[in-house]
């Protein structure tokens, strides 16, 4: 107590007199009535006021934002109205042409074909993620000799590049491959099924990478989800009689509605900008039956040089896909308040 | 414009106009064109004040090993050396493409085939190379009629060749000799078993030759080979088709792919697939060499380079056991055509944005010289095919690849075709390939994958203008062979 | 030392009034505290007094200067909070020890200065433990202890003793009322619990809304409240509020309400009409009187040493009256009351108190 | 009881299918990565190098230039792991810096409105070819393309997103009375944060970190497009040589699958027990 540990700011010298609300603090004269702190503890003190401080992260991501993704965004727009390819000179010289691209987009077919089947590919390859990571986690809830080891083995293929995914199944799905060889023990007849240029087991492959890799990932979030559980509803249910089936339709599963939701959203979000696997498995075919958006849309750029009619459908795409943003952030919105509420008493 | 003569006409030409003004207060010292190319370089260090360089190439992953050593050997002698970048073969238009709008300059020089040639010219990324092509009088001459075309477009010089992919048959002679084979096959097919010279012969041996004693649908030797994955298919059928008697745009640029030789062409192309390995549909040069070397296969239609893999002394089962043949081709009209096409075939381009697009010159004509090719295509682990008339001659090529070899490569090269090489060639093409793919998995008949393939380039010639198309398409039309038969 | 002064002190939550131009004066060394409901603004004003939170509007003085603006740290405050938030990545050494590392004390000197009010606080053998380990009165110490190291001016205290059983609850207030005078630091203690304000205030604060409805010794606040609110908050069992209305009968003021009608003290100028009468049960009497009303006992409450008495009159809400346990009650026995005279007080019906 | 067993003998039954399907890709890699190429096509194919060798790590990790077997192909592997790693690592820890650091200014002082976490997320929802091409544009008049700083940006923009939602579960779990107990005796905010918020979230940072890294280490398509010469990362080196049409350079091609994993797998094992909260997008019970 005493002197020394009195404020080290004497009154008045942060802020002027009959000056109320404002800071305005000198550093210079902060510097001079107290030399033991120098103009660095000056800047950061300043630093330090709520409505500084928290607005400090936000300068840097922000000015990220502006300056990285604003721009192309925009240019993205400019130049879906143009008509530009790279063969034709500069872009800013290239023609203005309004809605050309975008109505030359919805009427290519090859477009609409990629984009249904990169939602297809979502549509089976996410619910079979969920399905999967589910089951898995549910026979990993009780602890049971193992089951360290299991849960150990089955987040690894999350930790793997996907392009070293795409890489590895091209060599166990080639036509006289071990995948055959094990599909034939099993089935006890020659399966010789060509995984890669098969117009449908091409499809197949892509989503079994998909799948082989990121049902860890479900299985990860249903794993924290279960084990997360309130165990008094649960109780309060078993007394009340219920049997172990109506426990987990009636109470645990609606309980599980916010992890079943950051699942299929976390998922679908990037199952549709899938490019890996088709690129590294098939390179988009055999004839296109693997061509997803994302491939589609780099050759339209880069091998055709269209640029003008990739932005379109680039736009378009991005309209369709912010439907799904804004239904799976409601989601996501709602999720979060509800719990919140329910964790208010 | 893409007659051999023109070229020869064109350059003489601008030499005799131009040529004592210009060439002769610049042109190079050196007798032959890798020590102009040589001179030519350490010339242009000096003049920029150096004493090394170090140049960035974008090459197709594949080509790095059989043309590093001669690029050490440039380095020793002038001082400049090469950054590799390595790019998927497949990758390299789009890797291309990003540079013709990045403009960085961030590869000096790079290997490319000719589709993507009209292309990148259009979008300003490659640089005419004739007042150095003037000055360094690199070795055309020798190079073999029609490729050096390919390294050109509206009568200007892009591109130094130096690949010559036109495509030859191989079949195998120990199995034809094995006793008893000959007989056999003649009394099925009532002609003495050799190379074929059309493709319903070319079928009947792939029937023939198939081995499926078991009967588990996967055979011990496989009748046939070629090319069907995406991406590649579609040489392996317009070579057919161009077989056929088949071009593939009218005057007007109307496609005539649809037609009834494109229509079977296709179906003779669907046809003899089931001869091949299933997984051809994914495979492409590193899975088919190392098959057919293993002794796999009866036949196999690909790049000249094969005959590297399958004469291999350590890693081919079947080294000298192999017959190089003329391509086959189609009764037209009561004579044989035979159409062999350039496939892929790798021109050195100069890119516009390089900071030392001379000095990259310099070493594009030295490995397209003939001594330095010559080393090159010899190589041990070479996927440059012989494509000067010097290779022929050459011991170390004729090591290599074997006399006969050579000689059929080159006989094939009088009938050699070439790919639709107009702006907009690999859109063409892409669609083309997602036909001819779909065909073959049986999702579409012949005729609707044509006729759907036809429609689709009507669009894109619309797109592109069609007058533009059509000049492109005119200039290219001399460039296809007026041979039938090679001599 | 530090007196501590709040000048219109106003804090908005979106359009909310949290605390509503608050005016205080603490006296250096005193123990006040601030009572009242939960989100009746106290520890938003505690918070603001920390630094924590920033006033809408006004001004808060320490000592001399004026801190309105000042960082937490510069306050020279110790605080103890509801949750104790001991860091529980820290060892209970590093917990004492931290806000003498944070003001840059010579390592040395922080170790003697946690030895020693380790041992006051009677914690010594517990330092190389995590907080995790503790049990609740162990880390209550704790928390005390890692504020008394700095000798703050003033002790701000959230609710410090809610996390502790009932038992453990009582000993602490005197602990704290004991570390109160050895220190002679200024206490500002906020609770909801009006016992701990009773027993430990020098002072008593009582918020409500956002708003300061009367301050003053426990005593007065417990006789004398302001209001309605003050009267029924106090107590247990609360205050008897009975409705009605008071009447001239003749020259007599009398209080009117169901069946009841207690004589007034003579002095009232109270205007008549609709009025709520207070009574503590204490001040209810048992037993016939010249003004005794008559009842019936619906409920006991025995307390111990002294017993709870619901007795219904004829209004809706029993009335209850706190006897000695000697007084053998039961229920159903017919019971008249008084009201003891001078200890009646009137509010209006705004809650107001009316003299 | 006899119900019971049979669950249990039922479930290990399912768990081991599941574990078979999971092990049998990374176990293929693995032990092509020490076979000789004669092994890796086969019928029927080996499952165990009857030879095994070194010689795809020897040639994949020799710097330079090496050459492989098909005599084919070379290619550099250091430049590109160490690029990966250089950028990947980079990338994650700047985003995990500025993405915790808005996390926490969002929730103790709702920075940004409500709906900002959301706003952020769907940046992540968009697909990234659909801003390539101007990408590439833009880049090329900032002077970022084929740039370490061009390629780290990019990757902290997609990164952000996940680290701000991994970070905001953990965030919320520590109390703010800790904070407010660190401030009123004597800490800054600075320092609150280094000393209290920085070490009770550390396990989140560290998820959060791996989870980044291993999709900053991992991603492709905008790695071929914003690179040429100078920079390569890992997925553009396998894809050079995947790219289905291209090299199947088996052996050398799992040893770099191999490398490429190894790292990101143990450090999976070490942070295991934490991944759990690092998913949970701030959407589960404590």
């Amino acid at each position: 107590m005493g002197g020394s540990e009195r404020p080290p700011y004497p009154p008045g010298a942060r802020r002027a007199p009959g000056d109320p609300g404002r800071s305005s603090i000198d550093a210079q004269a902060t510097c001079r009535t107290n030399p033991g702190r120098s103009w660095i503890d000056g800047v950061l003190a300043r630093l330090e006021r709520e409505r500084v401080f928290k607005w400090l992260p936000f300068v840097p991501v922000q000015g990220l934002f502006a300056l990285l993704l604003l721009p192309n965004a925009l240019l993205l727009v400019y130049l879906s109205f143009l008509s530009w390819r790279i063969t034709r000179g500069a872009w800013w010289n290239a023609p203005f042409t309004g809605l050309d691209s975008f109505l030359g987009a919805l009427g290519d077919e090859r477009f609409l074909w990629a984009v249904g089947r990169t939602f297809g590919f979502a549509a089976v390859a996410v619910p079979l993620e969920l399905l999967l990571g589910f089951g898995l986690a549910l026979l990993c809830r009780e602890p049971f000799r193992g089951r360290r080891i299991y849960t150990t083995v089955f987040l690894l293929p999350m930790m793997i590049v996907p392009a070293v995914v795409g890489y590895d199944l091209s060599m166990l799905l080639i036509d006289q491959g071990p995948f055959n060889q094990v599909l034939s023990v099993l089935a006890g007849r020659p399966i010789t099924v060509r995984w890669l240029s098969d117009y449908t087991a091409a499809k197949l492959a892509v989503i079994g990478a998909d799948v082989w890799q990121w049902t860890a990932l479900t299985f990860l979030v249903f794993v924290s989800g279960l084990a997360g559980l309130p165990r008094d509803p649960i109780r309060a249910a078993r007394v009340m009689g219920a049997n172990r089936w109506q426990i987990f339709w009636h109470v645990e599963l609606p309980l599980l509605k916010p992890v079943i939701a950051i699942a299929v959203v976390l998922r679908s979000m990037e199952a549709l900008k899938i490019f890996d696997y088709p690129m590294l498995l098939t390179q988009g075919g055999p004839g296109n039956s693997t061509e997803t958006i994302a491939v589609y849309l780099w050759r339209m750029g880069w091998e055709f040089a269209r640029v003008s009619d990739a932005a379109a459908m680039s736009l378009i795409l991005l309209v369709v896909v912010s439907v799904y943003i804004f239904i799976a952030i409601r989601v996501l919105r709602r999720e979060r308040r509800r719990l919140a509420e329910e964790a208010a008493p | 414009m893409r007659s051999a003569s023109r070229t020869v006409v064109t350059v003489l030409l601008s030499i005799l106009v131009l040529g004592p003004v210009v060439a002769a207060a610049q042109a190079v010292s050196g007798t032959t064109a890798d020590e102009r190319a040589i001179n030519g370089a350490k010339a242009y260090l000096k003049s920029k004040g150096l004493t090394s360089l170090k140049l960035n190439m974008m090459m197709p992953s594949i080509f790095t090993a059989g043309s590093t050593g001669e690029m050490a050997n440039f380095e020793k002698e002038t001082g400049i050396g090469v950054n590799y970048f390595e790019v998927g073969i497949l990758q390299i238009q789009a890797k291309a493409m990003s540079e013709a709008v990045a403009k960085s300059g961030s590869f000096d020089f790079w290997i490319g085939d000719p589709i993507s040639l009209p292309d990148l010219v259009e979008a300003g990324l490659v640089r005419p190379i004739d007042d150095l092509v003037a000055r360094g009088k690199p070795d055309l001459d020798d190079v073999v009629a029609g490729f050096v075309e390919q390294g050109r477009y509206k009568g200007k010089t892009y591109g130094m060749f130096g690949d010559g992919d036109n495509w030859i048959m191989v079949i195998r002679k120990d199995l034809i000799n094995a006793p008893g084979e000959k007989q056999k096959f003649k009394a099925k097919y009532g002609w003495e078993p050799g190379c074929p010279d059309t493709y319903e012969q070319w079928y009947q041996l792939a029937e023939f030759f198939t081995r499926d004693p078991k009967g588990t649908g996967v055979p011990e030797l496989y009748g046939a080979m070629g090319y069907r994955a995406r991406g590649w298919g579609w040489r392996w059928w317009l070579q057919q088709f161009y077989a056929k008697g088949g071009m593939p745009f009218d005057d007007n640029m109307k496609p005539l792919i649809a037609g009834k030789e494109g229509v079977e062409a296709l179906k003779d192309y669907i046809a003899l697939t089931k001869f091949m390995p299933k997984d051809i549909l994914g495979w492409a040069t590193p899975q088919a060499y190392p098959f057919y070397a293993g002794g796999n296969a009866f036949s196999i239609m690909t790049y000249p380079s094969i005959a590297i893999a399958a004469e291999h002394p350590e890693k081919s089962k079947i080294a000298g056991k192999n017959r190089y043949c003329v391509v086959p081709g189609y009764m037209v009209n009561g004579k044989l055509v035979r159409r062999s096409l350039q496939g892929f075939g790798n021109l050195l381009y100069v890119s516009n944005y390089s900071k030392h697009p001379e000095a990259a010159y310099w070493l594009s004509q030295y490995l397209t010289s003939k001594e330095v090719s010559a080393r090159l295509v010899s190589g041990p682990n070479s996927v440059w095919d012989p494509y000067m008339k010097s290779h022929l001659t050459d011991p170390r090529v004729i090591k290599a690849r074997t006399k006969e070899m050579l000689e059929i490569h080159l006989k094939n090269a009088q009938v050699t075709a070439p790919m639709i090489l107009i702006q907009g060639a690999v859109e063409y093409n892409d669609v083309l390939d997602q036909h001819v793919q779909e065909a073959l998995l049986g999702k579409l008949t012949p005729e609707d994958a044509l006729n759907r393939t036809a429609a689709a380039w009507e669009k894109i010639t619309n797109q592109l203008g069609r007058k533009a198309q059509i000049d492109g398409w005119k200039a290219l039309k001399p460039a296809f062979p007026t041979k039938n038969v090679p001599d | 030392m530090a007196a501590v002064r709040l000048e219109g002190l106003t804090k908005l939550f979106a359009s909310t009034r949290a605390v509503d131009a608050i005016d205080l004066a603490v006296p250096d060394g005193e123990f006040v505290v601030l009572v009242g409901p939960s989100g009746c603004g106290k520890t938003t004003t505690l918070n603001m007094i920390a630094g924590l939170e920033t006033p809408t509007a006004g001004d808060i003085w320490i000592g001399e200067a004026r801190v309105t603006d000042w960082e937490p740290r510069d306050r020279n405050l110790g605080m103890v909070f509801q949750s104790l938030a001991l860091f529980p990545h820290l060892s209970v050494f590093d917990n004492i020890a931290f806000p003498l590392r944070i003001k840059k004390v010579p390592e040395a000197d922080v170790a003697a200065r946690v030895q020693a009010v380790a041992e006051t606080t009677r914690i010594a053998p517990l330092l190389r433990k995590r907080p995790a380990t503790l049990s609740g009165g162990e880390a209550q110490r704790v928390a005390l202890a890692r504020t008394i190291v700095v000798k703050p001016a003033v002790f701000l205290m959230d609710e410090p003793l809610s996390s502790l059983d009932a038992k453990l609850r009582v000993e602490m207030r005197t602990e704290l009322k004991r570390l109160h005078a050895q220190l002679s630091a200024t206490f500002i203690y906020v609770t909801h619990d009006q016992a701990e304000a009773m027993t430990m205030a020098d002072r008593i604060v009582v918020m409500h809304q956002g708003r300061i409805h009367q301050m003053g010794p426990p005593l007065q606040i417990y006789a004398d409240p302001a209001n309605r609110f003050v009267a029924g908050f106090f107590g247990v069992p609360a205050m008897n509020f009975l409705d009605g209305e008071v009447v001239a009968e003749g020259s007599d003021l009398r209080f009117s309400a169901a069946g009841l009608r207690p004589k007034l003290p003579a002095p009232r100028t109270a205007t008549r009409g609709p009025t709520t009468l207070g009574v503590r049960p204490e001040h209810v009497r048992l037993g016939d009187g010249a003004d005794a009303s008559p009842a019936t006992v619906s409920l006991i409450e025995p307390l111990g040493d002294e017993t709870l008495v619901f007795l219904d009159y004829g209004a809706p809400v029993s009335l209850v009256a706190k006897v000695d346990a000697e007084d053998k009650v039961a229920v159903g026995d017919r019971r008249p009351f008084t009201l003891r005279p001078d200890r009646l007080i009137f509010f209006d019906s705004a809650g107001g108190r009316l003299r | 009881m006899m119900r019971r067993r049979l669950f249990g003998v039922a479930r290990h039954a399912g768990l081991l299918v599941w574990m078979a399907i999971t092990l049998a890709p990374i176990y293929w890699m693995v032990m092509t990565s020490f076979k000789h190429s004669g092994e890796w096509v086969t019928w029927p194919p080996r499952w165990v190098p009857h030879e095994p060798t070194l010689i795809n790590y020897v040639k994949v990790l020799t710097p330079g230039t090496s050459t492989f077997e098909l005599g084919r192909q070379t290619l550099k592997i250091l430049k590109p792991l160490w690029d990966s790693l250089f950028i990947a690592t980079t990338a994650s820890l700047v985003a995990v810096a500025l993405g915790s650091a808005l996390a926490y200014s969002w929730t103790r002082f709702g920075t940004g409105g409500r709906r900002y976490p959301y706003n952020i997320l769907s940046i992540r929802m968009v697909p990234p070819i659909v801003i390539a091409v101007p990408f590439v544009v833009y880049y090329v008049t900032l002077r970022l393309l084929d740039t370490y700083t061009g390629l780290i940006l990019v990757y902290l923009a997609t990164s952000l997103p996940y680290v701000i939602w991994m970070m905001l579960a953990f965030i919320e779990e520590v109390p703010v009375e800790l904070e407010h107990a660190a401030r009123v005796m004597g800490a800054s905010r600075f320092r609150v944060l280094g000393r209290i918020v920085l070490p009770l979230t550390a396990a989140g940072l560290v998820v959060t970190f791996l989870f980044v890294f291993i999709l900053n280490w991992s991603e492709l398509l905008l790695a071929m497009t914003l690179t040429n010469t100078e920079v390569s990362t890992i997925p553009i080196t396998l894809n050079k040589f995947q790219s289905a049409n291209e090299g199947r350079d088996y052996g050398p091609q799992a040893a770099i699958g191999t490398i490429a994993t190894l790292p990101v797998v143990v450090l999976g094992f070490l942070i295991q027990k934490h991944l759990v909260r690092g998913f949970s997008f701030g959407l589960l019970r404590k």
